[in-house]
């Protein structure tokens, strides 16, 4: 191995252009990602309602998952910002099923631990925690645990809505349940085993 | 069945589009199945049944048919004809204890070279699974007949 | 088998450089063909690198004389490329043409399958299906009909105008068809024209009137044409002209029945939507011919059976409430295409709000709005008539490059809307914005365009914007329309208010083009626009011989292609009409007397009506003239009586056995 | 009688409650028959979709499992939350899309004895079997307390009419069937821009803050508009705007007040039911105010006074729908 100058280092050239990124997304996103169809024109960042709160808009993350750039799309908080709301998805001209490789890229950056930010992976894993409990949400537990976690400070502000919520019937204090929770836990368990790579 | 068997499929074309399909998927190197051989007519209405018959009787595993979509025949009208002999040979190959599915019947416009190369390739995989034709053998996949030959009769011919 | 004699058979094997030869072992494949198919009479095979050459040709004129081939079998490229050119070569040598086959291993073989000694034995069996039925083939002699020399024409935009004035100015009659009132087109709505900033209707108008009277052209407007029938040199049409409700021989054109008329109608055509016309009108006052159409829909007489001001007022008495459609039948030699393209339907684009927001606006409307004969008599102002802008936002690629929507690049459009960001600076001072996803500019001249537009001031933005909307965040967006995108080039999304938006909407098949393609005989692309015979060497002939695409008809397209490919299709039109006749394929049907029974099966099955029954002589008869080959006749008759010349049963069965190489070894060895 | 397989969702039985209660009150005058998926499970939101994939649509398949067992002369599943609606479907369409994704999905569904065929089913959300099989005539014809004079905005948020896998709604930005259905009730609606707009999601919960700006947004320019109350189709929807609303105030020191009502709380209200029946009233930020507008004598809203100004301005092009011609919007 020829030894790296200073320059180079500084230059960026050190870096591996991992090419294999973006088929390894695109296989992990359900459907048909679409993703090495991207023009980069913007529509995505265009129509994002977060899009300014994000390090980089989906089109760059799309042009740096491109470019094998991996560290750096999955430390990046693009995903974790996105609501979902596929206003992107139905305007891209390119049919990118973005919203789906958001999910593909949380999951990636999950199994990395390459998220800056704990709050956003933590609530998910709490929620489907509950649903492996309970195989219903139980937004009480849920919402407690959640806040006293990540907001503590902010939680003496969210008593009143609370407290309204718990008195108008719109909060129970106990989980519903299903019945067949271990049907459920044996799909989820074979499920499991079973990921998308192909 | 032999796990390597490669299939002989004759495949029919209309001079105006499924002809032209091929030359396109050809001009655009999109890869396909090389089991299929194609014979140039100018016309699908131009398909003989018996030229079938021929084919299958010569060492041919599979029979593929390819014509103008329904309205869009160079002749006006000729391809609904094809549509109704091969819907009627169907019938006869079912009679002659030949599975209807070694016929195929595919409409590929000239732009459609990306269409035919697919086809193509599903068809020689239709028939691989069907294995090598046999003459008299039982028939299989007779019970889904009806349903196949409403599905194309839906076509307003 | 025939107890005939042996063809003498020269099978010649292309390398096409390496296109063939890359994955098809075509040595191999020659000398196989030597050894396999000698007993059929193959008594040469030779590979060579291009056979198309002229030294390729020679080997096979130099063998039809020397060997005294009988029979040629070239396996190379598609015949729809070369076969002509092998023919050719054969007739040279004097050998009938027809009696040459082509073995299409590249489309076929080489360039779609990979694995080499795959390919090589396919690329046999074609040979050899190919070699099987050569020699089944006939000699024929290609069948020569007159050609009419009169030419039609079916629209009067720029390219169908400029085509029918090089026929008529060639000196050969024209017909020229248009279903608006007016000719004109697309073009007579426009101010200017890029990149020259000429004003669209001085240099169109000069065209316009010279083809209104011009002694060779017929001008047929406010017409359909309702029926094609017959080939190449001699088409029947059946032309519907609609009733105008004004004599043409007695207006004047003077104008007062559109002055007197009282109803007022949105003009959803030349005006765009965006400006009013009469119920009898002339679409503008340039409009050749200059005779009004009353349109029936809207006139307070056709509706209430009163009013008839027109025709209280008309000073000629030309105003005909009694008129009615008129059937007009021509015969001509060739048909050229120029019907033009429909504007993409903006509103369908919902998050740009087109049509819900008022000052959003297409690219044709702003044609209307900056054209000093338009509405606003060029005056570029918001939708409520008075308003100058003060930020305008031009946003590209509107229905086009979308899967959405349109999936093709409209062309015009970049340089279009560069065009308006001009108008809009010239005119209004406004601030511009320009929101493009990529800036196309090619040909002469256009990037200079655009150089000039950023020299003036006018902002790019890199993005497709995600939306327009009228729902302010923030003070500074209050009575603004808001147009948010991705700056791109910044990696930022911006908000940006403007007081106008247009839209350089893109340009889509006319919505019966697959319709007008059906009554033609030529077809579609999957995108809608009718399909030229080669895309690169043959732009304005279709697959149909005698009928002929130019202008935006055969795909988006600015002016000066318009008019280059109408002047191109008249080449070829004349070319068509100097040369007195025209070559048909000689592939037709034919009765064999001896053996038909008279059960008419085969009646029916022409949609030609080539088939006749001559009832007394109990036979059905087949007219060469009317049949076009198709060959449903030759399967369905019961009796095997009728056969087809260039795709008979017996060519059809030798190629299959061929291909299933049956036909290796003699019977019986 | 129609027949429905009904997948409630959990949220109808919490945060959810009034849209639960109402729904009841209205599938009697309008002659449906909900029959509840029996032990259907949580779909996972939006949450699941992030960790594991498999996991997450195995969980979402088990209802489509489940419910196509219960098929009994019916196969459309109605969800009333835009959230399950667009998982329950997502699920359906993505295991036809992407075959190795049914195929392992099945696999995991075998695990508990259940397999589901992509397509068996038809995934509806509830206001489509309104608008569209029950249809705004009848609709009409039930209302008996008009709602003249009530100013609302209709809120569709995203997940409803977008991706839309199979072409249901008239528009992805600017859907028109929550306005019809609103108009036919006989509210005053308002053309809401942000329609379709995005609440938060559970923003609410992970980022707090972009959530209060995007429910800002909402209110504002409902607010600005001139709106009584928003109407909406989704219990997430009305969640975060009815619950969060004190503290998007607070975080931006606004002082806005729009209640946030379900379309079939309104519905109900026409139709004559008592608004304790209707779970009017649990919502955080009072409807009373805006309801008293409708509260006994409405009169029909009248076009401003004056002779009719002559519009001088240049013609509109007429407005777009992708369902363009069809019967039931009118």
């Amino acid at each position: 191995m020829p030894h790296m100058t200073d320059e180079r280092v500084r230059a960026g050239l050190a870096r591996e252009e991992d090419l294999s990124l973006l088929h390894e997304v695109s296989m992990k996103t359900a459907g048909v990602s679409h993703l090495e169809m991207c023009i980069q024109c913007g529509t995505c960042g265009g129509s994002c309602p977060v899009a300014q709160a994000m390090d980089h808009t989906p089109r760059m993350l799309f042009a740096m998952l491109r470019a094998g750039m991996r560290d750096e799309v999955l430390r990046s908080n693009t995903m974790w910002l996105c609501v979902s709301c596929y206003h992107c998805v139905v305007r891209c001209p390119q049919e990118v099923h973005i919203a789906d490789v958001m999910y593909t890229l949380k999951s990636m950056a999950i199994q990395a631990k390459l998220y800056t930010d704990s709050t956003a992976p933590d609530f998910s894993q709490t929620f489907i925690d509950m649903i492996k409990m309970f195989g219903r949400s139980y937004e009480m537990g849920l919402a407690s645990r959640h806040y006293l976690r990540h907001f503590p400070l902010r939680l003496p502000g969210m008593m009143p809505m609370g407290y309204g919520m718990l008195t108008k019937g719109r909060m129970s204090m106990m989980p519903k349940k299903i019945k067949h929770m271990d049907q459920l836990k044996k799909i989820m368990a074979r499920a499991k085993q079973l990921e998308l790579t192909s | 069945m032999a796990d390597n068997f490669e299939p002989t499929i004759i495949g029919f074309t209309c001079n105006w589009c499924s002809y032209r399909a091929a030359d396109l998927a050809g001009t655009a190197r999109m890869k396909y199945a090389p089991n299929v051989r194609l014979i140039r007519m100018m016309c699908s209405g131009r398909l003989d049944p018996t030229f079938v018959l021929r084919a299958l009787s010569g060492g041919a595993d599979g029979v593929m048919i390819t014509g103008c979509h329904p309205g869009e025949c160079h002749y006006i009208e000729q391809n609904y004809k094809a549509l109704r002999r091969f819907l009627l040979l169907r019938r006869v190959l079912a009679g002659l204890g030949i599975e209807p599915g070694r016929v195929k019947l595919v409409w590929a416009s000239a732009a459609e070279g990306a269409k035919f190369a697919s086809e193509t390739t599903l068809f020689v995989e239709e028939i691989r699974k069907l294995g090598p034709l046999n003459w008299g053998k039982a028939v299989t996949g007779l019970e889904n007949l009806q349903e196949e030959i409403s599905k194309f009769e839906e076509v307003p011919a | 088998m025939t107890d005939k004699k042996l063809e003498r058979v020269g099978v010649y094997v292309c390398h096409c450089g390496s296109n063939i030869a890359g994955t098809v072992d075509v040595v191999d494949v020659a000398k196989w063909a030597q050894e396999k198919l000698g007993h059929l009479g193959v008594v040469i095979t030779r590979e060579y690198k291009f056979m198309c050459s002229s030294l390729g040709q020679e080997l096979i004129t130099k063998d039809i004389k020397e060997l005294g081939l009988t029979r040629v079998v070239v396996a190379a490229c598609s015949p729809h490329l070369h076969e002509k050119t092998f023919r050719t070569a054969a007739k040279n040598a004097g050998l009938n043409p027809y009696l040459v086959e082509l073995a299409s291993i590249r489309e076929q073989v080489s360039w779609v399958h990979t694995d080499k000694a795959v390919a090589t034995a396919k690329a046999k069996a074609v040979v050899a299906g190919a070699v099987s039925r050569v020699i089944e083939n006939v000699a024929l002699d290609e069948i020569k009909v007159p050609i009419n020399p009169n030419t039609l024409i079916v629209g009067g935009g720029i390219a169908g105008i400029q085509s029918a004035l090089e026929i008529a100015n060639a000196g050969f009659h024209v017909y020229l068809v248009e279903r608006e009132p007016s000719i004109g087109g697309h073009m007579a709505q426009f101010d200017k024209t890029f990149p020259t900033l000429d004003c669209s209707a001085c240099i169109l108008t000069p065209r316009m009137v010279e083809a209104g009277t011009h002694p060779n052209i017929t001008l047929l407007t406010w017409s359909d044409v309702v029926n094609v029938a017959g080939y190449v040199g001699n088409f029947h049409v059946t032309i519907k002209k609609k009733a105008r409700f004004v004599n043409e021989e007695l207006c004047t054109g003077c104008g007062i029945c559109q002055e007197k008329c009282p109803k007022k109608v949105i003009d959803e055509v030349y005006e765009a939507g965006l400006g009013y016309r009469k119920a009898v009108y002339t679409p503008f006052a340039q409009a050749v011919p200059n005779f009004p159409v009353m349109d029936k829909e809207n006139c307070t007489y056709f509706i209430k059976g009163t009013c008839k001001a027109c025709e209280k007022f008309c000073p000629t008495g030309a105003i005909d409430f009694k008129q009615e459609d008129q059937l007009i039948n021509i015969d001509v030699g060739n048909i050229v295409l120029a019907t033009g393209y429909d504007l993409f339907d903006a509103r369908r684009v919902s998050n740009y709000g087109y049509g819900r927001l008022p000052n959003v606006f297409t690219s044709l409307e702003f044609e209307r709005l900056s054209n000093a004969a338009g509405p606003t008599s060029g005056n570029i102002v918001l939708r409520d008539g008075k308003t100058v802008p003060k930020n305008v936002g031009i946003i590209h690629c509107v229905g086009s490059r979308d899967k959405n929507f349109n999936n093709y690049c409209s062309v015009i459009c970049c340089m279009q809307g560069l065009k308006f960001a001009h108008l809009v600076h010239e005119r209004t001072g406004a601030t511009v914005y320009n929101f493009y996803i990529d800036m196309r500019t090619a040909y002469k001249a256009y990037d200079e365009f655009y150089q000039r537009v950023l020299e003036e001031g006018t902002l790019f933005v890199r993005g497709k914007v995600a939306e327009v909307t009228d729902a302010a965040r923030y003070d500074r967006e209050k009575g603004k329309l808001i147009i948010q995108v991705e700056d791109t080039l910044a990696g930022k999304q911006r908000r940006i208010p403007v007081d106008m938006v247009i839209l350089s909407s893109g340009l889509q098949p006319r919505s019966d083009a697959k319709e007008v393609g059906k009554l033609f005989g030529i077809s579609c692309s999957t995108d809608g626009w009718f399909t030229e015979k080669h895309p690169k060497l043959d732009p304005v002939a279709t697959m149909t011989e005698g009928i002929y695409i130019v202008g935006c008809a055969q795909g988006p397209k600015d002016i000066p292609s318009s008019v280059a490919q109408g002047a191109a299709a008249s080449a070829r039109v004349l070319d068509k009409i100097l040369q007195k006749e025209v070559a048909l394929e000689p592939i037709k049907a034919m009765v064999d007397k001896d053996k038909c029974s008279g059960c008419r099966i085969c009646n029916g099955l022409c949609p030609f009506n080539a088939i006749a029954f001559i009832a007394d002589d109990n036979i059905s008869e087949i007219n060469p003239a009317l049949c076009q080959g198709c060959g449903t006749c030759v399967a369905a008759c019961p009796a095997g009586a009728i056969s087809g010349t260039g795709f008979s049963d017996e060519q059809i069965i030798a190629q299959i056995d061929g291909l299933l190489l049956r036909n290796l070894e003699p019977v019986g060895a | 009688m129609n027949k429905y397989l009904f997948y409630p969702g959990c949220s109808m039985e919490s945060s959810g409650k009034a849209y639960g209660d109402s729904i009841r009150a209205i599938v009697e005058p309008l002659d449906l028959n909900f029959e509840e998926i029996d032990d259907w499970n949580c779909c996972g939101a939006t949450e699941y979709l992030g960790i594991n994939l498999i996991p997450a649509y195995s969980l979402i398949a088990r209802n489509l499992a489940l419910a196509a067992k219960q098929m009994n002369g019916t196969h459309t599943v109605v969800a009333p939350c835009s959230a399950c609606y667009l998982n329950l479907a997502k699920a359906d369409y993505y295991m036809q899309e992407r075959p190795t994704l049914g195929e392992r999905v099945n696999e995991a569904l075998a695990a508990g004895d259940l397999q589901y065929k992509p397509g068996t089913l038809d995934v509806r959300h509830l206001i489509d079997i309104l608008v569209y099989d029950v249809g705004l005539e009848t609709i009409r014809s039930k209302v008996v307390r008009p709602l003249h004079g009530l100013k609302v905005v209709p809120y569709m948020g995203c997940m409803l009419p977008r991706p839309d896998y199979q072409h249901r709604w008239s528009d992805h930005e600017h859907p028109t069937e929550l306005d019809d259905l609103l108009r036919a009730l006989g509210a005053d609606v308002i053309d809401y821009p942000l329609t379709t707009e995005c609440c938060g999601g559970h923003m609410t919960q992970i980022g707090p803050e972009t959530a209060f700006e995007l429910i800002r947004r909402l209110i504002a320019d409902a607010d600005e508009r001139g709106a009584h109350l928003m109407a909406t189709v989704c219990p997430m929807c009305q969640m975060n705007i009815d619950a969060y609303q004190n503290e998007t105030n607070h975080y931006f020191g606004t002082h806005y007040h729009m209640p946030v009502l379900f379309f079939t709380q309104l519905m109900g209200l026409a139709f004559g039911k008592e608004p304790d029946e209707l779970g009017i009233g649990l919502e955080l930020v009072s409807s009373r105010n805006a309801l008293a507008n409708i509260g006994i004598e409405v009169p029909v809203t009248q076009e401003p006074a004056g002779p009719h100004k002559k519009y001088e301005g240049l013609p509109m092009p007429r407005r777009w729908t992708k369902h363009e011609g069809k019967e039931a919007v009118k």
